[in-house]
């Protein structure tokens, strides 16, 4: 088979969800254990040494809060987007989606701003315990942000031609899901002192 | 059981080798009733010209309780041997008898190095006896060892005692022994620590209380004016090496 | 269709089945013609690999781990020590943390003709030139060697008869920590150690850490 | 009807390398895991060679020295679980046989399956670059527990360490995106008429496995992130001098690696069951049950890691409660097995090499069954818990698992795969000269165990109770039992390709089988189906009264063999 032409396989929808969304709910959920692992694993260290707070308090909280909006609004553009593809306006799709990963952008922004100052303050990876998860669970979400937005763009280069229109759904799914592990970071590193 | 196998040189080594010949029994009589039953039915329906197979959906309630009896029995030999485990293992791990001694055990690539508290009975004092390799200890005797490493993971066993547990950097671990035979025994590792690791053996020798005692006298350093900031000499000395190297031949 | 399917799926099992054939037969027969060391010299040096993950394959040494250049010492002084590794003569000590590395490892080795072949394939690897690991004064240390002259030889060469090896050439870390030893009676202590007992009051003679790096400063300056 | 259209023929390298077609790349799987097995049991030889002949020149190798040593037996146990055990019974079958047996053309996402076995090559070749860099592959242990792992002055293979983590990361990506793919082919790519209770159970299996792999290994993933910043940017994420656990890794690895038994034993029994049900010409006993213990095993499998733990340190009041899980665990697998036996009952047993190894499988999974009883009660644990009892005890499940039932899936599936039939009698020979010197290879260990040898140590001369003369005869008797079995599988190999030009036509359905994957030619065409298949009934339709043959395929309707079983 050629790498265009589709399989039966892929058309078929058993369960009535399409494979396209259903593969999509399986990438979150293994994605969900990686981050989860990682993230019990800090709560873990953090409730075993309050002394991390006193490096917790280095953190820029207003950063963090900045940074907590901008996936917000940007999720929102993927809603919009969802919603403008569902009505088969691809071009209207594709706009938002790119207006979304310019929001994804800018939170890489902020966040290499930020590291930038707290590194310039001599906290590195190697500082110490509340460091080394700081940086390791921020640098693999930044990277989801990254692929997620590298992903968008190219949907969006195809929605703007009305083509695979159901992507635009699914790349908002995934949006959704790096915003929703933010949230969950957002607090555990800033905010908890 | 295990005795056939291995000496018993503690006092908790019988529960254990009483709850492994229990599982033994137990499980013995249900793997030999399943492959005969197994056996018996590969031998019985063969393939034969003229006989038909049986069309069974194993929904059928009269042919289902050849399923859920044995199950339940299943269950039921779990719990006979859960009981006892959970009780072996709670007096040997999560009590401990009152001390009679302390030994410090410290695990280290690739050897075993241990103290103990010199003729004054007081552990941290000068004339605590530092040894490497070799472990000398009373037997009748309830010793309680802490535990730890300098480096990596180790695993402190004594087969002979049936004792076994790991030695974590950064921490101590507390636990007990109490030898009940005169004898040498091998300590050994068995946590995968490095390219050493199949060699980090050692010896804990049991004795009697008057030759421990001369042992003790013989090996305790004293502290001695103008060197008390270093660590005192080896005290294994040649009683260790003897060993060793009878081990080697 | 499904034809040509076969015939591809057919096509890459027989050309790789060949390969793995021949090598099976071959290196059975290979394998038939050699069961075992021929002479010292190669038993020798299979047997180095067990000393390979810290000395190194040219037994250059690894500071980190606290494993000496050994490349290019004398068989008879290897021979020597790694007997007393073997024996509990050495690496016994409670705070001898790299010699309860090495004794483990050369008790690893199956005989004392072992011993002998790798002592003298350590000797026959050229010698490995390496830095220093540390700042000392060596014009200073020249005075505090006239003790150690008396036995290694004024160009630090070594004498066999005296049992004192060569020190020039040997890292400066290594020569360090192994007075320190002596000096804190890590090393040198045990009975049977008649060397080790010799050298720890010699050693006992250096004030203090200064005069270490002094003297250790000196000897990296002689030339073997 | 096939909507593909033939294209012209592909190069070589877009055939063989870049194909997206779901059986090529079992193929590619197939043959690398069996690469990969190859080097893997050398590796076996050559460490057995050492405990048999201590300090002996080993031919084909050369002196294994205890740094060799430590190497081999951790890329033996790496190689054999992650890039053996799991790329044949997983990747292989599962990409073989979910789309036949569901009845679809390929995988729901043909490019995301290649994807995955292109990144598990690179795992692969990481894996194998490890045995060129200095110091050598990896020798820490399979379970690579740090600061031995973490700390390069610790484990002397600094390299080695790093390349065996990114491999073991790389793998575990390309079968979270294999799994991820099967799980929605089977879920979404059904035939039309195939209900969940139709799936037949090998399909099941592999799913459950995919999703049981899927839920364990992220955490082990996030491990793998912190240690290999622990050894790369001297982070302490292990080190306890500076805040760090290094419990915590060994809590993450057993939460995956646990579940990971599972995730291979599940493949090899549901290729079991489907041998089982068309040698006995039966239908699985209860297949509903089987489905549910299945279901009770996945969810239990995620409860009893801390087993692996009882003596490292933990809580002590913990092995308590993991004890208590790990003998729950023992029902459903007792109750699955019990429902195998079962369906032989009112069986017409045919003994062709598929079906022995299938009750081969059975009757010596058992045996590592109930001796994991005295390994997951605490109590005998910790005489027992690192010592050659568990090596005997795993390799009692993990031989069936990835040996004799990945030889009965081969033997079964091999006229699908490839055309033709494999020799009977060297298949039986094969067969009795694998089985036989297994029981060798390992019933003695059981004994050396008891006895007290513990694990991965090269030699036992320093350990004056373990070097007694009559162990020393026990371990040299399974080293030479090894040189018997490795001896035996040339036989297989030798018939595997032979057969390949020589053997038997197949045809369509040698073994007169009901599922849907004997419909087809052999092998089956791109497309796989001429026309697509409706499914009518559940995979195992042997023995139904009054028909013209003893089995209904699932794709026949019912009015073609009358209404009596509608």
């Amino acid at each position: 088979m050629s790498a265009s032409a589709k399989p039966i396989a892929n058309a078929r929808s058993g369960t009535g969800i399409p494979s396209a969304r259903l593969i999509t709910w399986w990438v979150i959920a293994s994605e969900i254990v990686i981050f989860g692992g990682l993230l019990a694993s800090y709560i873990m260290h953090r409730v075993a040494h309050p002394e991390w707070a006193e490096s917790a308090s280095h953190t820029l909280t207003w950063a963090g809060a900045l940074n907590t909006f901008i996936l917000l609004t940007s999720s929102l553009c993927a809603v919009l987007a969802h919603q403008a593809a569902d009505s088969h306006d691809g071009p209207k799709a594709a706009k938002l989606l790119r207006l979304t990963a310019l929001g994804g952008l800018i939170f890489l922004c902020v966040k290499g701003y930020e590291w930038t100052l707290d590194i310039r303050e001599g906290f590195v990876l190697s500082s110490g315990g509340f460091w080394s998860f700081y940086y390791t669970l921020a640098g693999l979400h930044g990277l989801h942000v990254l692929a997620g937005m590298i992903i968008m763009l190219i949907v969006a280069a195809d929605a703007a031609k009305n083509e695979e229109l159901q992507r635009v759904e699914c790349i908002g799914l995934y949006w959704h899901f790096v915003d929703i592990v933010w949230i969950f970071l957002f607090p555990l590193l800033y905010i908890a002192k | 059981m295990l005795e056939r196998y291995l000496t018993a040189a503690s006092t908790y080594a019988h529960w254990i080798d009483y709850q492994f010949l229990l599982i033994a029994v137990l499980v013995g009589f249900w793997l030999i009733v399943a492959e005969g039953m197994m056996f018996w039915l590969i031998f019985k329906f063969r393939a034969r010209d003229g006989r038909a197979t049986q069309y069974i959906t194993g929904e059928e309630t009269h042919l289902k309780r050849w399923i859920t009896i044995p199950h339940i029995l299943v269950i039921l030999c779990d719990i006979v041997i859960i009981v006892p485990a959970i009780l072996v293992w709670y007096n040997i791990k999560q009590v401990m008898p009152p001390a009679d001694e302390t030994v410090r055990v410290i695990g280290q690539q690739w050897a075993w190095s241990f103290q103990q508290a010199g003729p004054d009975g007081v552990m941290d004092t000068a004339d605590d006896i530092r040894t490497v390799g070799e472990l000398h200890v009373k037997v009748n005797t309830t010793y309680h060892f802490e535990l730890m490493s300098r480096d990596v993971v180790h695993s402190f066993a004594v087969p002979s005692f049936r004792l076994k547990q790991d030695a974590l950097p950064g921490r101590t671990i507390s636990g007990w022994f109490r030898p009940n035979r005169v004898g040498s025994y091998d300590i050994q590792c068995t946590q995968m620590c490095g390219i050493g690791h199949g060699l980090m053996a050692g010896r804990i020798i049991v004795e009697t209380p008057q030759d421990h005692a001369a042992w003790l006298l013989h090996n305790s350093t004293p502290a001695v004016a103008g060197q008390q900031a270093l660590p005192s000499p080896s005290t294994v000395g040649m009683d260790g090496l003897a060993t060793m190297a009878e081990v080697r031949r | 269709m499904h034809k040509f399917q076969k015939s591809a799926l057919y096509r890459i099992a027989s050309r790789s089945l060949r390969l793995p054939l021949a090598l099976v037969i071959g290196g059975l027969a290979l394998s038939g013609c050699r069961m075992g060391a021929t002479d010292a010299a190669t038993r020798g040096q299979e047997v180095f690999e067990t000393c390979v993950p810290c000395h190194n394959s040219d037994g250059s040494g690894n500071a980190a781990v606290g494993a000496p250049n050994i490349a290019g010492m004398k068989a008879w002084y290897v021979e020597r020590e790694v007997d007393k590794f073997r024996a509990g003569v050495r690496g016994m000590h409670f705070n001898d943390v790299e010699g309860m590395r090495m004794r483990p490892m050369v008790l690893s080795l199956a005989s004392e003709e072992d011993v002998k072949a790798v002592a003298h394939y350590v000797e026959t690897l050229p010698p490995v030139p390496h830095g220093s690991s540390f700042p000392g004064d060596p014009k200073a240390g020249a005075a505090l060697y006239a003790t150690c002259g008396a036995c290694h030889g004024d160009t630090g060469a070594g004498n066999q008869d005296l049992g004192a090896p060569r020190i020039a050439g040997v890292d400066d870390w290594y020569l360090a920590t192994e007075l320190r030893k002596f000096r804190s009676g890590v090393r040198g202590t045990n009975p049977k150690d008649r060397e080790g007992r010799l050298m720890r009051p010699m050693a006992r003679t250096l004030a203090n850490e200064d005069a270490i790096r002094n003297v250790v400063a000196y000897v990296e300056t002689l030339k073997p | 009807m096939s909507t593909h259209v033939e294209h012209a023929e592909p190069g070589i390298f877009r055939k063989y390398f870049w194909s997206t077609d779901h059986k090529m790349i079992a193929m590619q799987y197939l043959f690398t895991g069996m690469a990969m097995a190859l080097i893997g049991g050398y590796f076996a030889y050559v460490f057995r060679m050492q405990l048999g002949f201590p300090n002996q020149y080993v031919p084909g190798y050369g002196i294994v020295t205890p740094g060799r040593y430590n190497a081999l037996v951790t890329m033996h146990g790496s190689i054999m679980i992650f890039w053996v055990a799991m790329p044949v019974l997983i990747a292989a079958f599962g990409n073989f046989l979910i789309p036949l047996m569901v009845g679809c053309d390929d995988m729901a996402f043909p490019r995301i399956n290649r994807l995955s076995y292109q990144i598990f090559l690179l795992s692969v070749l990481v894996l194998l670059s490890s045995f060129l860099v200095k110091g050598g592959p990896f020798g820490g242990a399979w379970t690579a527990y740090p600061p031995l792992s973490a700390v390069g002055s610790y484990n002397l293979t600094p390299a080695g360490a790093t390349l065996w983590l990114v491999a073991v990361a790389l793998e575990f990506v390309a079968f979270l995106l294999g799994g991820i793919n099967f799980t929605v082919t089977t879920m979404n790519s059904r035939a039309p008429g195939m209900k969940m209770y139709d799936i037949p159970l090998v399909i099941w299996m592999i799913v459950l496995a995919s999703i049981i792999f899927m839920c364990s290994a992220g955490p082990l993933i996030a491990g793998a992130v912190m240690l290999l910043f622990d050894q790369t940017m001297s982070t302490g994420f292990f080190d306890p001098t500076r805040g760090g656990d290094p419990l915590l890794w060994q809590h993450l690895f057993w939460f995956f690696g646990h579940p990971e038994v599972y995730v291979v034993l599940l493949p090899a029994m549901g290729i079991v069951a489907e041998i089982i049900a068309v040698f006995a010409r039966k239908k699985i006993f209860g297949y509903k049950t089987v489905l549910y213990t299945t279901w009770a095993v996945g969810f239990l499998s995620f409860v009893v890691w801390a087993h692996h733990q009882f003596v490292a340190g933990i809580d002590p009041r913990m092995a308590n409660i993991f004890s208590i899980t790990t003998l729950l665990i023992s029902v459903p697998i007792t109750e699955m097995v019990f429902l195998y036996i079962a369906t032989l009952y009112g069986g017409s047993i045919h003994l062709d090499t598929p079906m022995l190894w299938a009750l081969g499988f059975i009757a010596e999974f058992m045996v590592g069954g109930v001796t994991g009883i005295f390994l997951g009660s605490s109590g005998t644990d910790i005489y027992l818990h690192d010592t050659y009892f568990v090596i005997a005890h795993f390799h009692y499940t993990f031989v069936p698992i990835a040996i004799i039932a990945v030889y009965g899936g081969l033997t079964f599936w091999y006229p699908k795969m490839f055309g033709r039939m494999l020799n009977e009698t060297l298949g039986k020979i094969h067969f009795w000269g694998t089985v036989i010197p297994f029981n060798v290879i390992f019933i003695p260990l059981f004994i050396t165990g008891t006895a007290g040898d513990q694990r991965r140590v090269y030699s036992y001369a320093l350990f004056a109770e373990q070097s007694r003369p009559a162990l020393q005869h026990l371990r040299l008797t399974s080293t030479i039992a090894l040189l018997v079995m490795l001896s035996f599988q040339l036989i297989f190999i030798f018939n595997f390709f032979w057969s390949l030009r020589n053997g038997k036509s197949a045809g369509a359905n040698p073994w007169r089988s009901a599922t849907l994957e004997w419909t087809v030619p052999s092998p089956p065409p791109h497309g796989n189906f001429a026309v697509m298949p409706t499914v009518y009934r559940g995979p195992y339709e042997y023995g139904l009264p009054g028909g013209a043959d003893d089995y209904v395929p699932q794709n026949v309707p019912d009015q073609a063999f009358g209404d009596q079983n509608s």
